[in-house]
């Protein structure tokens, strides 16, 4: 009991100190890589909520979803979601991550990135303007906060669907670490 | 600097195309027989049309044939030259412009993913910008992406709501 | 016995200490490069948070080599403090010579490039050749330096040449002999691997370098370490040139008026390549070292 | 050459130094790259097949997602290949008006790759500036078009809808905010940066020779002191009633095409001044009917256009019927992203690969398509 109560709140230590520091990893996945300059730099600002970037999957905490995912992109980016440590955050930006968007028609999109990863939060338009992003990650630090970003844990838990889903669409997938 | 007439004349006399016309202003169409293509486009670059900016295929699927267009730019003329020549669609093999322009290798093998065009002399034609693609290539009329995206990828679900364009 | 128990207290209050006054500084400097680009800037207490938030995440290790390296690295930091005078709060401080810091410092440098190996991410070792390079550039002209104020008091103890520009704030030798001074600043931005001299973690160039591979706890032992470092690296340059100082808080208060100059002049400027920037430290700062050498000798 | 002394490294397509979704793969040999070959596709949405199955009209919102750093240049180009073929006149006060849009497109488009190429010597001062800059232009946009980035504004036959007197007076104030403030501190900051000079100057050199056999065209020609411009040589919107000058450069290294994007900007903001103070009275677009409805004449037409990076072309062809029969993308970089990374990257030390693939302003969505 007592050793519960400490685990836990170690634990909500934790997620207290992971909502109040992001690395988001530096990948453009697709066009709405452009607003991210902006919420970085000067006018928006992001640093100031203690979100960063972060050069490689292995200090990263957050992969951001930048829009649209070819199946190429796709395969990367299911490799560079293994490559980050727990926990990791996903975060679907913009309509085409949610139900393809624009490209709803198109042979080399996905339509649902959330059969592939396990997305925390999506962040609707096309492209999101810089407030619609960080109103979208101050949504996700209080989730974090709260012990509600578990992404990383319904990955590992579903494995075989998510698994499943990327085949289908991919063919051979690598499975490293 | 010769206007559009000059060169019009220029293509008349050396390349006996069986259609020339003067588009728009600076625009110029040619269409070329498919043997005389790449003689053609070797001419035109000696008379200052060195200047390829892409090459484009269209498919004709009714009348059965690819036509390649070819761009030319002339930074002497300031003169936009479209070649075009049409090939069979089956087997739909061409001789590469890769010796003239080396950058049209790539242009080639774009047209090659997308179309299925063989160039011959060309040997630098893999998948370069799909993946593991297995069906018709994607920009040919026959393919269909509707369907394609229909049988591969599911729809969320509002429900019960499709999808509609 | 007791005395024993007392130097441990003291040893682990000085690592807690100078570890904690190093992420606050590289806090401060976040903020002060923010401002600089016209930012908000993360809080102060930043770094503080994302070493809490590396402990607490998973991490991957690449093998026995890696483990040893990030620890190597961190432990040759740590044993570097016994010899450092912070003020006058000071452990080994008085048998400790110039030298023998240097030396320590390369071990942390090895600790990391031993770690890069253990990884065999091609980038890192880019990125730790291109650091073993840079050591080689700057340490030259930091040598001369050091030889040469050596010679002029007659003593290669930290301790010994701090005491030497006691009195006045004339005596220090930031106003004795100022060219020497900068050049040690030039010197003391590429040893802490600020801009222009970061050619060895360039993101846009090769990830980042020898921490690529390098996340969770690895990462924040890193962290640990570049904070360790960077005190340091800078309370050996305001020993040598800005007299140190009586108490261990206006000692803090020097390192960080020179902290913040390094941090101000490395935001506005690009990143040398390696060999530019060797090239550079072989070229001004080592030729004004000698020029200030020969003025010293003769 | 003997294998075993090199290694290979994926550059991109998940790092910071790459312009986009795009990767390098390179050999290197101590710290050369001896081989390259450019990792491409990444961003294939398919559109030409897209706008194929697509109302002429509808296709105006998906063409500016082609190239996200300079959107209206797809725009303008499908515009101009829609009224080439069905031979449509365009009020003169929407040319003026596309020629304002564009002027400031590239403005932005500058500001940001010079921002992102100062990010890739480690310059992130002025990748901040540059990208605050870039911000007041998306502000007028938006007053404009009710958008930051994808504006869908031009549109075939026009321009959506007109610019009131005040925003232009906005516009003008901002130009001389730019002149006057902006572009001075970026002077001093990077151009007169001896650190920028040294990181810039002969490098990534693309000669006039090698520029032309391969098609490169914009910045990267006019860096070896060639004046091709497609504003001047086949002027289209409002070009041939302004005056500006072509800037150009000598060595064709990346510092020269830096230098040529700020004196580009500066060429604008002049051609905007002299387009608001003669912008003439009158509709801003020609009644096509119904937008559903349109159809245009059979035929064909290559279109092109100088956007920021050089030529940028489309080709289309109409059946006559509701929806383009074919579209061709000719995007400004191809050659360079896809060719010219095989031909002219080996030799390049690594420190230089991220100047190299930013100053060269490769875009790959627009060969990705």
């Amino acid at each position: 009991m007592n050793n519960n109560f400490v685990k836990g709140s170690w634990q909500e230590i934790l997620d207290w100190a992971q909502n109040k520091s992001i690395n988001m990893l530096h990948y453009c996945t697709g066009c709405g890589a452009i607003e991210l300059p902006p919420t970085m730099t000067s006018r928006y600002d992001m640093s100031r909520f203690g979100i960063g970037p972060a050069a490689t999957p292995r200090q990263a905490d957050m992969l951001l979803v930048t829009g649209y995912l070819s199946t190429k992109t796709l395969r990367r980016l299911i490799y560079t979601y293994e490559q980050m440590q727990a926990p990791k955050f996903v975060v679907g930006f913009g309509s085409c991550t949610i139900n393809g968007g624009m490209y709803w028609d198109s042979y080399n999109t996905i339509k649902q990135l959330d059969k592939y990863l396990p997305v925390e939060i999506y962040i609707a338009g096309c492209m999101p303007r810089p407030e619609a992003i960080l109103d979208g990650l101050l949504k996700l630090k209080k989730m974090i906060n709260n012990g509600e970003a578990d992404g990383y844990k319904r990955y590992e838990e579903n494995l075989e669907f998510y698994h499943q889903n990327q085949e289908a669409v991919l063919g051979e997938v690598q499975r490293t670490q | 600097m010769r206007n559009e007439k000059e060169l019009l004349e220029l293509i008349n006399v050396h390349l006996d195309p069986p259609a020339a016309e003067i588009k728009r202003k600076q625009n110029v169409s040619v269409s070329i027989k498919q043997e005389n293509l790449i003689q053609a486009l070797s001419f035109l670059k000696s008379h200052s049309y060195q200047h390829l900016s892409t090459i484009s295929c269209v498919d004709w699927l009714d009348e059965g044939e690819f036509e390649l267009v070819y761009h030319l730019f002339s930074y002497d003329d300031y003169i936009n030259i479209s070649l075009k020549t049409r090939i069979k669609r089956e087997p739909g093999v061409f001789q590469t412009a890769k010796e003239i322009w080396p950058v049209a290798e790539f242009y080639e093998r774009d047209i090659h993913e997308f179309f299925g065009v063989e160039f011959k002399g060309n040997d630098n034609l893999e998948e370069m910008i799909l993946e593991n693609w297995q069906h018709l290539p994607p920009m040919r009329k026959d393919f269909d992406t509707r369907k394609f995206v229909n049988d591969n990828y599911e729809w969320r679900d509002y429900n019960g709501q499709k999808h509609t364009d | 016995m007791i005395d024993i128990i007392y130097r441990i207290g003291h040893f682990i209050l000085i690592t807690l200490f100078t570890t904690a006054l190093g992420l606050l500084f590289m806090g401060i400097a976040r903020k002060i490069v923010a401002r600089i680009q016209k930012r908000y800037g993360p809080p102060f207490y930043q770094p503080y948070l994302d070493v809490l938030k590396l402990f607490g995440k998973d991490a991957i290790t690449h093998g026995f080599i890696f483990d040893f390296g990030a620890v190597m690295a961190l432990g040759g930091v740590i044993a570097t403090l016994f010899f450092i005078p912070l003020g006058s709060w000071q452990l080994y401080s008085m048998e400790g010579t110039v030298l023998l810091i240097i030396y320590f410092l390369a071990v942390a440098s090895l600790g990391m490039a031993m770690g890069t190996v253990g990884s065999g991410n091609p980038q890192a070792s880019v990125g730790i050749s291109r650091a073993l390079t840079q050591m080689l550039g700057y340490e030259l002209p930091y040598l001369v330096i050091l030889f040469s104020l050596i010679y002029r008091y007659q003593t290669s103890s930290v301790w010994g040449l701090m005491q030497a520009q006691s009195g006045s704030f004339l005596n220090w030798n930031l106003f004795a002999y100022p060219l020497m001074a900068l050049v040690a600043f030039v010197v003391l931005i590429g040893m802490m691997g600020k801009k222009p001299f970061d050619a060895m973690i360039a993101p846009a160039e090769i990830g980042s370098g020898p921490v690529v591979e390098s996340g969770g706890k690895y990462l924040g032992m890193l962290l640990l370490q570049k904070s360790i470092t960077i005190i340091i690296e800078l309370a050996l340059y305001v020993n040598l040139f800005l007299g140190g100082a009586d108490n261990i808080f206006s000692f803090s208060f020097k390192m960080l008026i020179v902290w913040i100059l390094a941090t101000m002049f490395g935001s506005l400027f690009p990143r040398f390549r390696i060999e530019d920037g060797v090239k550079f430290f072989w070229k001004w700062p080592l030729g004004i070292a000698i020029l200030q050498a020969l003025y010293i000798i003769i | 050459m003997d294998k075993s002394t090199q290694t290979e490294i994926f550059f991109g397509p998940n790092h910071p130094g790459v312009p986009g979704n795009y990767g390098i793969n390179y050999n290197f040999e101590g710290d050369t790259v001896t081989a390259a070959e450019a990792n491409a596709g990444h961003l294939h949405r398919g559109f030409e097949k897209l706008m194929e199955e697509r109302i002429w009209i509808k296709n105006t919102a998906l063409v500016p997602r082609i190239c996200v750093e300079e959107p209206d240049i797809n725009e303008m180009v499908y515009a101009m290949g829609f009224e080439a073929i069905g031979e449509i006149e365009v009020p003169r006060r929407a040319d003026y008006i596309r020629s304002i849009i564009l002027e400031l497109a590239r403005i932005q488009g500058h500001i940001f790759s010079i921002g992102g190429n100062a990010a890739g010597i480690g310059q992130y001062t002025i990748m901040n500036w540059g990208t605050l800059t870039r911000d007041y232009i998306l502000d007028i946009f938006e007053e404009i078009t009710g958008a930051r980035v994808y504006h869908i504004y031009i549109r075939p036959g026009g321009v959506r809808q007109d610019i009131e007197a005040e925003t232009f007076a906005k516009i003008l104030d901002l130009m001389n905010e730019l002149e006057n403030e902006r572009f001075p501190d970026l002077e001093k900051t990077l151009f007169e940066n001896p650190n920028a000079q040294k990181r810039w100057q002969g490098k990534a050199v693309i000669t006039k020779e090698e520029a032309i056999e391969m098609g490169a065209t914009g910045p990267v020609l006019r860096a070896n002191g060639v004046p091709h411009d497609l504003r001047k040589m086949m002027p289209y919107a409002a070009y041939d009633d302004v005056e500006f000058e072509v800037p150009t450069g000598d060595n064709g290294d990346a510092w020269d095409r830096i230098k040529i994007a700020r004196d580009d900007m500066l060429q604008s903001i002049k051609i905007i001044r002299q387009l608001i103070n003669k912008i003439p009275d009158g509709p801003v677009q020609t009644d096509l009917g119904n937008g559903l409805k349109y159809r245009i004449p059979k035929g064909d037409a290559y279109v092109k256009i100088e956007s920021k990076r050089g030529e940028y072309g489309y080709y289309m062809v109409s059946d006559g019927s509701l929806k383009p029969y074919r579209v061709h993308v000719r995007g400004a970089s191809t050659p360079l992203g896809l060719y010219g990374v095989r031909e002219y990257l080996p030799g390049t030390r690594i420190a230089d690969v991220p100047v190299w693939a930013k100053s060269l302003g490769i875009c790959p969505p627009e060969f990705d398509r």
